[in-house]
């Protein structure tokens, strides 16, 4: 009990703040917006993953959001042009997958911080975006769109299938050996290399994970609307990473784990439409988001002071 | 070192390349006074920032959260200001006053709680940037500053931009305190070995606090110039600065591990920067393809990876040939 | 090259109705031998529009011709050009009075916030809740807008409410987001109105997504082509604008003409090319009224 | 003939300049318990992180099972048979014991999955065949250094290892304990496993080991069988000069009391009542087995863990020392146990090293004055003797005493006091260590009270003008100067214990 203590105060945090809006606003709970929101977060939820295993890695990758831009306009040219979808998707996650790689090899091979070689990437990848595209939306044949399928259809598939993919990287992190590989170089890279794991290829893998995820979450993201536009991945970074330590992973690596990513992006994805039921001005939307993010991170402190 | 190479190489490319006469027989381009006035007019901002930051990131800490206070600290000087109806000296005051109280904040969560400096200052990025939004519910912008402001940002006082005095006084006042005080001393041993500070006596918890409400002050004063060049406080006022100032620091050959850095490192990634992007703004072919701003994104991206790996490289090198060395002493000696 | 240089700054020069633009001055260009520069940030960010103007000025170009941001941050800047003898005019949002020679009026704020309104009251039969969505809520036009609408809901439609205005940060995806909430937070509504460009498609997929296609309306100011597909489905019912490839062109028409002194303060007409004859009021040279788009008659257009 | 299960020849390994190893012979057969002993530093460590893999060796050759063994790496020593022990326990504070276990033990590609039940109960398994009672499902970070220790034994011995490397394995154990450990290396023996064992303990080397080999300053000067041995002779051996060390006399008489304990303790740290007198000009011993709390006092002393009980006065006030800040403003100074860690910034030079502790007294209005920093500087390296290329080379660049040389200066800057020096010659070369040792009976002459931390047992009896002596965080005795080692060693283990020491 004590051990999931972190990831059962979000849930708990959250499930307050839904006992709050059934008393205050029950309009919060209908069916379809509530779809239309998961369904919206699904593409942030798979970045989330991908990043909570980076962290877990004691590393970080701050150009998820460009990576996510690049890949959604790639994919959405492919697919506006008429590659059936079933090819783009595996083009979406292997670009994506390229990118990471490029960030891996960075950090892993010349062991230059993440924080400073994601950063780099970042900035080059959303300003060689725009150069190349300037800024234009790629428009998308209606085939795209919720891949054929009826709208409430596709919201259905694509929510499940990042809830799917959740599950699936969350078991695998707990019960494959790879996962505690993880966890063992986040915890400490050179005990890790003396139990004999190669702490560089678990870091460059994580880092091509997250990369292939990202693609796959910018996949999700070109089939909801006609249009794709450049800017979508802004911010996605800042976003994925509150929500990932708001639910309880350290960010020195080692600690956490992803149902806690999952509670805690839950957590900041329904402060805006909360507000909005709440009639509360739109304005109060990032200083309420910094709050819980300051407030779980003062709560850990907290603790590990008591504790320590 | 690199770096002053690199940047003095790219102003003599683009000082070719970019200055041109014009139809009128006026030199025009990247050669002009003006243009380097204005090179220098719009890094005072940026360049204040990096300055802030560089002491924090020598004591191996980050401050993602000085663009949002920047924002913070135009508006409640505005506010001070228009809505207060105090005078421009006092509203000022106050508002340096609140940057380094949100300086504060983060220096307090920082080192009374032991929470690293990424995530609060992420939080703290959110926080101050909301905390500007709601201030002015989004909508507010304090306009019709008097003249006498908006000289601080817009006009020349001896010769040069007035703020450029102002980021010289600052880079002067860092530059002391990190290379020619104990502090910097105190910096540098914080920032590669926080215990061993802890065990020489140092007071590892102040000196960290000191570096966090540095930044917050230095952030309000670039607050201020930043309002007075643009004669506007806003609540999106240097939104995405805290990038291009942590990238500056980082190509200035400081290190994001902590300890290592330098102050004229820092001003010379500043200018790296600014001359790449002012200098490809006057080149033809990029003016063509309208594309200046990208491809100094594109291009800086590049540079700062660049730096990383020939910092590196060394290392790397050393290793490798150090194996190499070792090969034949270890074959069977039978 | 003895060519005049003219250069054009929107306010964000990825957004599809300034690529509208920059098609007709593009048009315009070519047609009067004139070498045409566009620049412009990438999001809206006045900052960066400063300091892309001062570029231009120490690159000597002849005109300047721009969408403001912000009315006062751009001033200085374009101060600045017209001591250094560059003839400035601004179009779709306008700087201060002393910063430019003319501004190339869309149409008047007062206009653009009274179509809007009067279509949302002729929708609703002048009762019933409706919200808006707007851009970043700093941009100048914007506020203007706003105020117009707001004036104009409380002078003639008492039996109408406003029960939001939430900002999309120009971005679609967050319209959306914002839209949806609006939706369920206020079952009674009947009507979004975005007065932003991409605020329109987002609002419109949200309805479209929320099954609510015909009982919630929406109208707003966008472009053709991005409502074009909301408009046949019925869940759009009308887009107003006016026409921004003829914005982008009487823009670079008026400034050569400055620059040449074609045109001087006080004139009362101007003659643009292939468009023929415009009214000066003043200093605004009108373009004309806003257009609304609709079932009927977007077919016409493609921008 | 069958090859012997490992065979090093001329093994060297440099860390900067320091040479830790400088071509070492060792072999270890079949069925037998090899150990390997030397003095702090002789390089015993380094030897075994070269056959683990942690290390890459300089030059050398290493034999496994009779093939050449190239390039080895943690995973391919593990995949050869070797299982380790480390001297510091390496384990993941963050993950359950179980998990711990299963890291070291479980091979298998990325993809296989974990099977948590068994995991646990080859944990239990394992931890039961050693005797520890410790839950497979706590977390690591929660147990005691001991219980790391043992979770480490478990480890090797589930690897199924053919080459089992224990460094000080019992160096935390209690008695009890130990014994176990002792049946578990006999079993290991008896089933064909080689066994490396390290100890400073030389009844246990002679309880256990069949050979013993002995290593001074990274050489391996002789390899013998143990029967063949004596105490004696052994410590010879690893010293190269005969026991009775001469350590330089007091010469100073003690004055008055500078540093007065009451009752002193901190719950946080386990210090307990500790009720103690230092007289100025006088050097009192701190004795006690490793863990028993001398450190912990030492960090209460010097406000890093403040003490929450008793009474601290320093020339008869009363003082509260919650900060090494106020702890070095009442002039107490304190060199600590892990000079890479805590006693030097290793990236900065030694000038910035040595002038850490007084920023307030010698730059005035926190100005730096280079030239009084540098004369300052050069004085200590001449006063001391530090070996180095010049005053801003970085302390990194110094081998160990020259480290220790550089801490210590760095608080005799701040004229102290009360000297607190925490193993001060640990892993220090012989010369070095009687150049502190002389540096150490100088500055008592001087005037300075100094509390010496030691778990070399002669140097704590041959410098000390009294000796106190800890366990459990207790102070159980004080003697006087030259008091009997077996005097010493039975307050240190409690007298219980005595006979089986
Ligand atoms: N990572 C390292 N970097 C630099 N020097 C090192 C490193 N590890 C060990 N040394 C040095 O190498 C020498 C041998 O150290 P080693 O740890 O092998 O000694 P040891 O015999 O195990 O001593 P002890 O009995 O204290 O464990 C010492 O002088 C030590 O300071
Ligand atoms: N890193 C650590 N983690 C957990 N417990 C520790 C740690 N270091 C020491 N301890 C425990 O704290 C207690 C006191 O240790 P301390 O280091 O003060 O002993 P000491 O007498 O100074 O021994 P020595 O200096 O010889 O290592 C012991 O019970 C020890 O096991
Ligand atoms: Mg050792
Ligand atoms: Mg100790």
């Amino acid at each position: 009990m004590s051990r999931y203590f972190r990831e059962l105060s979000v849930v708990g945090a959250l499930a307050v703040a839904l006992i709050a809006m059934a008393v205050f606003a029950p309009a919060f709970f209908q069916p379809q917006p509530l779809l239309s929101l998961a369904t919206r977060e699904a593409p942030t939820l798979v970045v989330a993953c991908g990043m909570a295993l980076v962290i877990i890695c004691r590393q970080i990758d701050i150009s998820v959001g460009s990576m996510f831009s690049v890949v959604s306009v790639c994919t959405g040219i492919l697919a506006a042009r008429g590659w059936p979808l079933l090819l783009v998707l595996p083009i979406a996650a292997g670009l994506g997958a390229a990118l990471g790689a490029l960030n891996g090899a960075l950090v892993a091979g010349l062991r230059l911080p993440s924080i400073v070689v994601t950063l780099a990437t970042m900035v080059a990848l959303r300003q060689g975006l725009n150069l190349v595209r300037q800024g234009e939306f790629v428009n998308m044949p209606d085939t795209v769109q919720w891949f054929g399928l009826p709208q409430a259809t596709g919201q259905w598939v694509l929510v499940i299938c990042a809830l799917a993919l959740l599950a699936a990287l969350g078991l695998g992190l707990r019960h494959l050996a790879a996962g505690r590989f993880v966890y063992a170089v986040g915890t400490d890279a050179e005990a890790a290399r003396l139990a004999g794991i190669r702490p560089q290829l678990v870091t460059f893998g994580v880092f091509v994970f997250i990369g292939a995820l990202t693609g796959l979450a910018a996949m999700m993201n070109i089939v909801q609307s006609p249009q794709v536009q450049p800017l979508s991945g802004m911010g996605l970074e800042l976003k994925v990473i509150a929500a990932v330590v708001v639910g309880g992973v350290a960010i020195s690596g080692g600690r956490g784990n992803l149902w806690g990513a999952f509670a805690g992006l839950l957590l900041l994805a329904c402060v805006a439409p909360a507000l909005t039921h709440l009639r509360i001005e739109a304005y109060w939307e990032k200083a309420i988001q910094g709050a819980i993010i300051l407030l779980a991170v003062v709560a850990d402190g907290l603790r590990e002071r008591r504790q320590a | 070192m690199l770096l002053l190479y690199v940047l003095i190489a790219e102003w003599l490319f683009f000082y070719f390349a970019g200055t041109t006469v014009n139809r009128r027989g006026v030199t025009v381009g990247f050669g002009t006074l003006d243009r380097q006035f204005d090179i220098l007019r719009h890094s005072c901002e940026i360049g204040l920032l990096a300055l802030a930051l560089t002491p924090v990131i020598i004591t191996a800490g980050i401050d993602l959260s000085v663009g949002s206070l920047l924002g913070l600290c135009a508006i409640l000087f505005g506010k001070f200001w228009h809505d207060g109806g105090l005078p421009i000296p006092i509203a000022a005051t106050l508002a340096l006053g609140c940057g380094a109280l949100g300086g504060a904040l983060n220096a307090a969560l920082i080192t009374a709680l032991r929470l690293p400096p990424l995530i609060v200052t992420l939080g703290t990025y959110s926080l101050f940037r909301g905390l500007a939004e709601a201030i002015t519910r989004g909508s507010v912008t304090y306009t019709n500053f008097p003249e006498g402001f908006l000289f601080i940002g817009q006009e020349r006082w001896l010769g040069l931009p007035a703020q450029a005095w102002l980021f010289f006084a600052v880079a002067i006042g860092v530059w002391v305190l990190v290379h020619r005080m104990t502090f910097g001393r105190s910096f540098r041993a914080i920032g590669f070995s926080p215990e061993g500070a802890r065990y020489a006596g140092l007071p590892v918890d102040r000196h960290i606090a000191l570096a966090y409400i540095l930044a917050g002050l230095i952030a309000a004063l670039a607050a201020i110039i930043y309002t007075a060049r643009l004669g506007q406080a806003k609540a999106d006022a240097g939104t995405g600065y805290e990038l291009f100032a942590i990238t500056a620091v980082v190509l200035g050959g400081t290190s994001i591990f902590g300890g290592r850095g330098s102050v004229t490192g820092t001003l010379l990634g500043v200018a790296a920067i600014a001359v790449l992007k002012s200098g490809l703004a006057s080149l033809p072919v990029v003016m063509r393809m309208n594309a200046a701003e990208e491809m100094s994104g594109v291009l800086t991206g590049a540079l700062l990876l660049l730096a990383l790996t020939a910092g590196v490289l060394p290392r790397l090198w050393s290793q490798r040939r150090a194996r190499h060395a070792a090969v034949p002493k270890t074959l069977p000696t039978s | 090259s003895s060519k005049l240089v003219v250069a054009f700054l929107p306010k964000s020069k990825g957004n599809a109705y300034f690529i509208s633009c920059k098609a007709g001055a593009e048009k315009a260009a070519k047609e009067l031998g004139v070498e045409l520069l566009f620049d412009g940030p990438t999001d809206s960010n006045a900052a960066k529009q400063n300091e892309i103007v001062e570029n231009w000025i120490t690159l000597g170009v002849d005109v300047i011709a721009v969408a403001a941001e912000n009315k006062e941050g751009i001033s200085t800047a374009l101060r600045k050009a017209q001591r250094a003898g560059i003839k400035v005019v601004t179009y779709d949002a306008d700087a201060m009075p002393d910063a430019r020679s003319f501004f190339v009026n869309q149409a008047t704020p007062e206009g653009i916030g009274h179509a809007l309104m009067d279509d949302a009251a002729r929708l609703l039969n002048g009762e019933g809740d409706f919200a808006m969505i707007v851009a970043t809520l700093t941009a100048a036009n914007q506020r203007e807008w706003q105020k117009h609408i707001e004036a104009r809901l409380k002078e003639k439609y008492p039996k109408m409410k406003l029960v939001a205005v939430r900002p999309c940060d120009d971005l679609k995806d967050k319209a959306q987001s914002e839209a949806t909430a609006m939706m369920s937070a206020n079952p009674n509504l009947k009507l979004i109105m975005a007065i932003c460009s991409p605020g329109v498609p987002g609002a419109a997929e949200a309805v479209k997504q929320a099954g609510k296609t015909g009982k919630v309306k929406v109208i707003g100011l966008g472009l053709p082509n991005e409502n074009r597909r909301y408009v046949h489905e019925g869940v759009t019912d009308t887009v107003i604008l006016w026409n921004t490839g003829d914005l982008g062109y009487l823009t670079i028409h008026a400034g050569v003409a400055l620059a040449k002194g074609d045109l001087k303060p006080g004139a009362k007409s101007f003659k643009a090319g292939s468009l023929g004859s415009f009214a000066v009021q003043g200093d605004n040279i009108l373009l004309g009224k806003p257009f609304a788009f609709n079932k009927g008659n977007i077919d016409q257009f493609n921008f | 003939m069958t090859p012997p299960l490992l065979e090093l020849r001329r093994l060297t390994k440099s860390f900067g300049g320091a040479r830790a190893l400088r071509g070492v012979d060792f072999d270890l057969k079949a069925g037998e318990v090899h150990a390997l002993l030397g003095e702090n530093g002789a390089g015993k460590s380094t030897l075994i992180k070269i056959v683990t893999g942690a290390h890459q060796p300089d030059g050398g050759t290493i034999m496994v099972g009779g093939e050449l063994a190239e390039d080895l790496t943690p995973a391919a020593a593990q995949a050869l048979g070797i299982a380790c022990v480390y001297q510091q326990p390496a384990l993941f504070p963050d993950l359950s014991v179980a998990e711990n276990i299963a890291l070291r033990l479980e091979r298998g590609g990325v993809l296989r999955t974990v099977g948590w039940r068994a995991r646990h109960g080859c944990a239990r398994d394992l931890l039961q065949r050693i005797g520890a009672e410790i839950d497979p499902a706590t977390e690591v970070r929660s147990l005691s250094m001991p219980e790391q220790q043992l979770v480490e034994i478990a480890c090797a011995l589930g690897s199924g290892a053919r080459i089992v490397i224990m460094d000080e394995p019992t160096a935390s154990l209690t008695h009890k304990e130990q014994h176990l450990l002792f049946t578990v290396v006999r079993e290991l023996r008896k089933s064909g496993v080689g066994v490396i064992y390290i100890s400073h303990r030389l009844e246990e080397i002679f309880a256990l080991a069949d050979r013993v080999t002995v290593l001074r300053d990274g050489e391996s000067v002789g390899t013998h069988p143990v029967s063949s041995m004596n105490e004696a002779g052994l410590i010879r051996m690893m010293v190269g000069r005969e026991v009775a060390q001469i350590y330089p006399p007091s010469e100073s008489a003690p004055g008055e009391v500078v540093l007065a304990l009451r009752d002193v303790g901190c719950a946080a740290s386990g210090v307990r009542g500790v009720t103690l007198d230092v007289r100025a000009g006088e050097v009192v011993g701190l004795a006690g087995l490793v863990g028993a709390g001398r450190t912990e006092l030492a960090r209460v002393l010097f406000g890093l863990t403040p003490a929450d009980s008793g009474e601290i006065s320093l020339n008869g006030q009363r003082v509260t020392l919650r900060s090494p800040g106020e702890a070095v403003a009442q002039g107490i100074a304190y060199v600590p146990e892990d000079r890479r860690r805590h006693g030097v910034v290793l990236e900065m030079p030694i000038a910035h090293n040595m002038t850490m502790a007084v920023h307030g007294q010698l730059f005035r209005g926190a100005w730096l004055r280079f030239g009084a920093e540098r004369s300052l500087t050069l004085d200590y390296i001449r006063d001391l003797a530090v070996k180095c290329s010049g005053p801003f080379a970085p302390g990194g660049s110094l081998s160990g005493g020259n480290q220790q040389k550089v801490s210590l200066a760095r608080w005799l800057a701040t004229k102290p006091k009360v000297l607190i020096l925490d193993e001060p010659t640990q892993g220090v070369d012989v010369g070095a260590k009687s150049e502190i040792h002389k540096i150490v009976r100088r500055l008592a002459k001087e005037g300075l009270a100094v509390l010496l931390i030691s778990s070399d047992l002669p140097e704590v009896i041959g410098m000390s003008d009294r000796i106190g002596v800890m366990r459990g965080g207790a102070l159980t005795a004080v003697l006087p100067g030259g008091a009997d080692a077996h005097a010493v060693m039975a307050a240190a283990l409690g007298t219980t214990e005595r006979g089986a020491a």
